[in-house]
């Protein structure tokens, strides 16, 4: 049994490509079937899209289960693309990482097809919006096998394309296309950071070591042209080399300062929203820095400043969630928050304790998202908190699992305990007080605004107005799949990411610190409390609080509400200093430049004009201009002829 | 001072040239049609003048320039008969005989 | 007999130049073609110190009759004009005595330059015209010899292209008005 | 093999606009339609053979061809000959040349509605023009075929545009003030050569050999003067100011052909006589032309942003890609090089798009004002998707024809041995601004033109005046836009697409030619 299922899996490592092309020739089939007016079935759509995303699942268990097999093996083949005095090439790259990607991004993408079934069914576009999500495989799966830091590049920009799309998707709505805008702009602007530092890179490879066949850049040498690259360049070179990729990171993961964008996705349809903020753009960040680990961990100062991005964007993420209304919104801003935590991860050095907890923040998220979508969809559309209330007597499979998810994203129980206290331990080994306060603080925050959710959602006083329950199989049973990965996932996982998963050598996942555990469900729980108290008990003293603290004038909570105004300054500044620059160009070319041209014709035309008034018509004063002309030639050579003699020629 | 008392070719040359230029000149300055005609008299006898000076100095026995003179007498003749004719025809047509008014071929 | 002969040059090339300055400035008409009878007169005379006398009397009356003729058919009819005394400060008067006289000066030196050489010849004892190499002198001399008939060819196609034009005028002006 | 040669290429179009023009044609508006595309059909396919028996290996020139018919005695003296080559860059820019042309005629099916008789025969005396400037190997052909294309270019522009701009006039006068100090610098050169090696030749590959020979500050002067020469051609920045104007007030074919093909015959020029001829002086003045070539981007790009109207938003589109050809050429590295001109290719094709697209929306709305348009999507949703190709191939997103061009000016501009390391990084940042800025207008000009709820003032059927005046109105098909249209697009979207997939498959074309030019360069 051993041997067949490792030569089944060696086949199946072998034919990964199959996996990337496949969705494109699923999104050929769906446009072929959706252009047939009368044959365009839904059905046919749904069973293409999931049956590509299903083998995608079946390829990467089998890769997951190669990878176990043989630790060390990496499989990559690589045709190339584009040749200059440098070669570029396309390929794919299997190894421990990306197989674990793999297997979950395909499970999600699987997950999320069959829930938008139910979801889309009334849409007028659903064949397009199948299109988008194969496309996004493509792009996504495209990605993780990427075997070089020039493909992956390729695939990072169409997976912000492809974003672009989704969240542009109802076109119609001038609110989605502006958010698609914004989203696009500014994971440009990280891409092309990012590019920056990929052209050095590539510079740097080509020039060192040119061997030529060495296909530039794969990641399976990285390890040795970074150490090269480090000991070749100056310090602060590498450390500005390293910053520069990290900018892109941080713009697909949405750090600080460019994290507004993500608030824009939660335009696109919801189970679009949940792919991207679970596995999709937000994905590729994180798989992006865990790929370019080794190029990081070399300088000391680019691991604090990792660090540092990822504490401060977890604590503003979590704090601007906590005064959100909108569910949706409060999610997509948890999703920045715990990105933070998962780089403060990375930048502590638990590498494998932060892809744990990616992983597990990843579907826990996917699952929320998709609750949240169905729930919305059920109260007509009604996104604000405040207005929900007692949905648990009418929609209890989604208050449930609400609250699977809620408990497994603030580190209580299920998955999410252990993500979260392997995090919490490595960052307390790391030692920085202020780090730990932070992580702690961070806890505390996000478990609120959780608990906050689901009490004003779930509990409270009645609201009529809720609509039978939205009942779609294909929902359903999404939601319920989803609830038992989240529950089961970080049971199982737990073991395999200490020596599966790993940078260098194994490092055990420890989360079985006792004390450190303790502190961690205590506050969780405290936050808890303080949300029931604040929202569902009528305590008098909390009602007092919540009156003072949530009044809308003071500033801490404004701040918190409109997300430290950070739309407005970019809108500011984009809009005063930049546009006006522009326009100050646009004068310059119109009259500047072009005035030369007009000021040429017009000196032609006076010119002419002088001209043609000499000419008078007197007889008289023609003969006399011949004669002084006539004159004017017998004096010089008169005095030409004197001058001659004089000199004696 | 012999050079001033017995008359030689040049004298008669210098004074024809003085005439042509007056002449000339008389026709740059002159406002009336019939002195403009006038001033052309001028300039042609100072020619006549050359050529009867040249015959009487230069070639003695047969005398063209004599006869070449004659030819430009008929000629100045005829052209002020069309002067005057022209004459009566610009003022019947700008009622002024002033060279000045006459400025239609203007640029 | 010599001295006599300069003497009357002399009176006679003041006439002419007096009168073609009068016949010039005169303000009215009238005058100024009285002054061109004299100046006619002074011409004849000229001529007949030239002793080409048929040409000084068909001078003579050719011109006398000719300008009554002006005088009594065109000028006193028209006689109303009357030219501001002040026509005189135009620029163009000076300008035009200025190139003029600095043409007359470059040619008459031009001409003198042969008449010294000449001069000095006569004055250095041997009289021989044809040695003197002027340039004015030789031309004329062939001008009027050899080349008399081209010449005068020239002249009288000038002169029927003159005559054309002016009868055009003649005929083509009635059409207009 | 021996069927393929130069000059049946180049003058066929132009037997062909005498024969449409002479009398015995047929003068009814749909015969010389359908003649002349199906001619350009042909052409193209001709062209493309000649892609397929050209082996890129070949040292220098191949498909050499000298034309004896011209050489009357007295050109002979002056050592001028009309002879024709073709190597690897010139054949890219023929296809490309024959490529939009075909596009362009199927295009004006829809956009040309008077004066049949004479719009076509002029597209196709500008398409001879054209291949001559790319095909000629004699310094004076190329000045000759350089000027051919001003005459059909300024009847194009005014009859069919709108009558009474300035534009034709303005852009005759900048490129024929232009061409005049590049044919001093070519006089020049064409007689100092001749008093220095005794032979008197106008030959390129011939004068590239003898001109190593003159005084530094000598060579610097011709290079100036014939740089100065394709500064107009290819915007520069002090001498663009011609393309906005030219672009609005030129009907859309026209407009097509000026910035895919006009423009590049600028950078062709370029590389042609400053890389080839000068190589030292080009070394010299290299730093200078990627100065100009970031200016050229960012101010295009500037420009861009703040337009109104979405035909000046291309117009300014083009006068920056062509900046990041400077850019690429101006690093003299071969990946800076052949990503310069795999960007004049993509940027040929992509510019050609948006031009369709505003085109179209033209023709359906009768107004350019960005604030006046809107909603297109829910009228036409074929167009909008091939718009969005394009409009994603502009921004130079990966696996379209813009990325692999900027990738490699990027890279090449780091390869490139201009010793101030520091000075090469910040132009690369400033090139990779132009990017993100290009992703700002390019993406502004996609939004409001396609999305959004309110519907412009679209129509239907629009009313256009017929030859002999009369008006007709033409209804346009429900799905928005006539077939002809789908066509031009569809074809160009998958040209955009196969060369962002395969860029290897323009790349190995003008590879060896590259490096010629380069080793040049080294020794």
């Amino acid at each position: 049994m051993n041997a067949v299922l490792t030569t089944i899996s060696e086949y199946f490592v072998q034919s990964i490509a199959t996996v990337l092309f496949l969705p494109l020739w699923v999104v050929l089939m769906i446009f072929i079937n959706s252009s047939i007016p009368f044959l365009a079935s839904k059905k046919m759509t749904l069973n293409l899209t999931l049956g590509s995303s299903f083998l995608g699942f079946v390829f990467a268990v089998f890769s997951l289960f190669y990878c176990i097999k043989n630790p060390q093996a990496l499989v990559e083949n690589n045709i190339t693309w584009m040749s200059t005095d440098f070669q570029i090439s396309f390929g794919v790259f299997v190894d421990n990482l990306s197989a674990l990607m793999l297997v979950f991004t395909s499970l999600i993408c699987f997950v999320v097809q069959l829930f938008s079934f139910g979801y889309m069914k009334k849409d007028e576009s659903f064949h397009r919006f199948y299109i988008y999500l194969n496309l996004f495989m493509f792009c996504i799966f495209g990605f993780i096998l990427a075997s070089n830091v020039i493909q992956s590049y390729v695939f990072l920009e169409l997976v912000g394309v492809i974003t672009y799309l989704l969240i542009g998707f109802w076109y119609k709505k001038r609110s989605a296309t502006r958010a698609a805008r914004k989203a696009f702009i500014i994971n440009r602007i990280g891409d092309v950071c990012l590019l920056i530092g990929i052209v050095v890179l590539v510079y740097f490879s080509v020039v060192f070591n040119s061997a030529q066949n060495m296909v530039t850049l794969s990641y399976s040498t990285l390890q040795f042209a970074v150490e090269t690259l480090y000991s070749m360049v100056s310090d602060n070179a590498y450390l500005a080399i390293g910053v520069l990729i990290f900018l892109g990171i941080m713009a697909k993961t949405a750090q600080i300062p460019m994290q507004n964008w993500i608030v824009g996705t939660i335009e696109a349809p919801a189970p679009a929203t949940a792919l991207m903020n679970s596995f999709g753009i937000v994905a590729v960040g994180v798989y992006l820095c865990a790929r370019f680990y080794p190029l990081f961990i070399l300088s000391k100062s680019l691991m604090i400043f990792i660090t540092f991005i990822g504490i401060v964007t977890a604590l503003i993420g979590a704090y601007v969630a906590m005064s959100q209304n909108d569910l949706r919104k409060i999610l997509a801003y948890s999703t920045s928050s715990q990105l933070g935590v998962v780089l403060v991860g990375f930048g502590v050095g638990a590498f494998s304790a932060s892809i744990f907890c990616f992983v597990v923040h990843g579907v826990t998220k996917a699952l929320m998202f998709l609750v949240g979508g169905a729930l919305i969809t059920s109260l007509k559309n009604e996104a604000d908190i405040r207005y929900m209330g007692a949905c648990r007597e009418k929609l209890p499979l989604y208050a449930f699992s609400f609250f699977i998810g809620a408990i497994s994203l603030c580190g209580a129980l299920f998955s999410g305990f252990y993500s979260e206290a392997s995090l919490f331990n490595s960052v307390l080994d790391f030692g920085n007080e202020f780090l730990s306060f932070g992580f702690l603080l961070f806890v505390f925050m996000s478990a609120f605004y959780l608990f906050r959710a689901y009490f004003l959602i779930f509990e409270g006083d009645k609201k009529d107005d809720i609509s039978q329950d939205f009942s779609e199989w294909t929902i359903k049973c999404s939601i319920v799949l989803l609830s038992l990965i989240v529950i089961f996932i970080g049971y199982i996982l737990r073991g395999c990411f200490g020596d599966f998963i790993f940078f260098i050598s194994p490092d055990k996942l420890n989360y079985l610190n006792l004390v450190q555990n303790v502190l961690l469900l205590f506050v969780v729980f405290g936050a808890g409390f303080i949300a029931y108290q604040l929202y569902m008990a009528q305590n008098k003293t909390y009602i007092i609080l919540k009156e003072k603290a949530l009044n809308k004038s003071n500033l801490p909570y404004k701040l918190s509400y409109n997300a430290f105004y950070f739309d407005k300054v970019s809108d500011w500044f984009a809009e005063s200093l930049f546009l006006r620059l522009c326009r100050f160009f646009d004068f310059i070319e119109k009259y500047v430049i072009g005035g030369i041209f007009v000021v040429l014709a017009l000196t032609t035309r006076v010119f002419s004009y002088i001209f043609s008034r000499s000419q008078t018509g007197n007889v008289q004063s023609y003969v006399t201009y011949s004669l002084i002309v006539l004159s004017g030639v017998l004096a010089v050579v008169a005095v030409l002829y004197i001058l001659g003699s004089l000199m004696g020629v | 001072m012999s050079v001033v008392f017995n008359i030689g070719l040049y004298h008669y040359l210098i004074l024809a040239l003085v005439i042509f230029c007056i002449g000339l000149w008389g026709i740059v300055v002159c406002k009336n049609i019939i002195k403009l005609l006038v001033c052309a008299e001028f300039i042609l006898n100072a020619a006549g003048i050359n050529f009867v000076a040249f015959a009487s100095y230069v070639d003695v026995e047969n005398l063209s320039g004599l006869v070449f003179s004659l030819f430009i007498t008929i000629f100045a003749i005829a052209e002020l008969v069309l002067g005057v004719l022209l004459l009566i025809s610009i003022y019947k047509y700008k009622r002024s005989a002033d060279v000045e008014k006459l400025t239609d071929m203007k640029g | 007999m010599a001295a006599l002969e300069t003497i009357f040059f002399y009176i006679l090339a003041a006439v002419l130049i007096v009168c073609s300055f009068g016949a010039i400035l005169a303000r009215r008409v009238i005058s100024s073609l009285i002054f061109a009878l004299v100046w006619f007169l002074g011409v004849g005379g000229i001529y007949f110190l030239l002793n080409a006398t048929f040409n000084a009397a068909i001078q003579v009356l050719a011109y006398v009759s000719a300008l009554l003729m002006l005088l009594f058919v065109a000028v006193i009819p028209f006689e109303k004009e009357k030219y501001s005394f002040w026509g005189i400060l135009k620029p163009r008067i000076y300008i035009s005595a200025l190139s003029l006289l600095i043409i007359f000066v470059t040619l008459a030196w031009a001409i003198v330059d042969d008449y010294l050489v000449h001069i000095l010849d006569i004055m250095s004892g041997g009289f021989t015209l044809s040695r003197s190499l002027s340039t004015v002198y030789t031309i004329g001399e062939r001008l009027l010899t050899d080349y008399s008939v081209a010449f005068e060819l020239v002249a009288f196609v000038m002169f029927i292209l003159t005559v054309s034009i002016g009868m055009i005028c003649v005929i083509k002006q009635n059409e207009e008005v | 093999m021996n069927f393929l040669s130069i000059p049946v290429l180049i003058f066929s179009p132009l037997i062909v606009a005498l024969l449409i023009l002479s009398p015995f044609f047929p003068n009814n508006e749909i015969k010389i339609r359908r003649f002349s595309k199906a001619f350009a059909i042909l052409h193209f396919i001709y062209s493309t053979l000649f892609l397929l028996f050209f082996n890129p290996t070949n040292f220098g020139w191949s498909y050499q061809k000298e034309l004896t018919f011209f050489n009357v005695s007295w050109l002979k003296t002056l050592g001028i000959t009309a002879t024709f080559g073709m190597d690897g860059l010139s054949l890219v820019f023929v296809i490309l040349t024959s490529f939009l042309v075909m596009l362009a005629i199927i295009a004006s099916k829809s956009m040309i509605r008077t004066k049949h008789r004479i719009y076509y025969p002029l597209i196709l005396i500008l398409q001879s023009a054209l291949l001559g400037v790319f095909c000629a190997k004699d310094v004076f052909l190329f000045f000759l075929f350089w000027e051919l294309e001003l005459i059909p270019m300024y009847f194009l522009i005014s009859q069919w545009g709108d009558r009474d701009s300035s534009a034709a006039m303005k852009y005759v006068v900048y490129t024929f003030f232009g061409s005049m100090l590049m044919l001093l610098g070519m006089l020049v050169l064409y007689f100092y050569s001749f008093s220095i090696s005794g032979v008197l030749t106008a030959d390129i590959e011939s004068l590239s050999m003898s001109e190593n020979v003159f005084a530094m500050w000598f060579q610097a002067f011709i290079f100036l003067c014939l740089l100065f020469g394709f500064a107009v051609k290819l915007p520069i920045v002090p001498f663009h100011n011609w393309l906005a104007e030219a672009q609005v007030s030129s009907v859309t074919p026209v407009s097509i052909l000026m910035a895919g093909v006009l423009l590049k015959m600028g950078g062709y020029g370029i590389i042609r006589f400053n890389i080839g001829l000068f190589p030292e002086v080009f070394s010299n003045f290299a730093p200078l032309l990627i100065i100009l070539g970031v200016v050229n981007l960012l101010y295009g790009a500037c420009l861009a942003i703040v337009q109104t109207d979405i035909k000046k938003i291309v117009a300014y589109f083009s006068l920056s890609s062509m900046g990041l050809v400077l850019v690429g050429l101006g690093s003299l590295s071969e990946a800076g090089f052949e990503g310069a001109v795999f960007q004049m290719v993509s940027h040929g094709l992509i510019a050609s798009g948006l031009l369709m697209l505003v085109g179209i929306i033209y023709l359906r709305t009768k107004t350019r004002e960005i604030s006046a348009l809107g909603g297109l999507s829910q009228v036409m949703p074929i167009c909008m998707y091939l718009g969005l190709i394009i409009c994603l191939g502009a921004i130079g997103v990966p696996l379209f024809s813009g990325f692999p061009a900027g990738f490699m000016v990027l890279v090449g501009l780091l390869l490139s041995d201009i010793e101030p390391q520091a000075f090469l990084v910040c132009m690369i940042v400033l090139c990779v601004l132009g990017a993100v800025l290009s992703a700002g207008y390019i993406l502004r000009l996609f939004h409001k033109t396609f999305f959004g709820s309110v519907l412009s003032q679209f129509r239907a059927d629009t009313v256009q005046i017929d030859e002999d005046g009369n008006e007709i109105t033409v209804v346009y098909p429900k799905r928005g836009i006539t077939k002809s249209e789908i066509v031009v697009l569809s074809l160009l979207a998958f040209a955009i697409i196969f060369f962002g997939v395969f860029p290897n498959s323009v790349l190995d074309i003008f590879e060896v030619t590259s490096d010629i030019i380069l080793d040049f360069m080294k020794v």
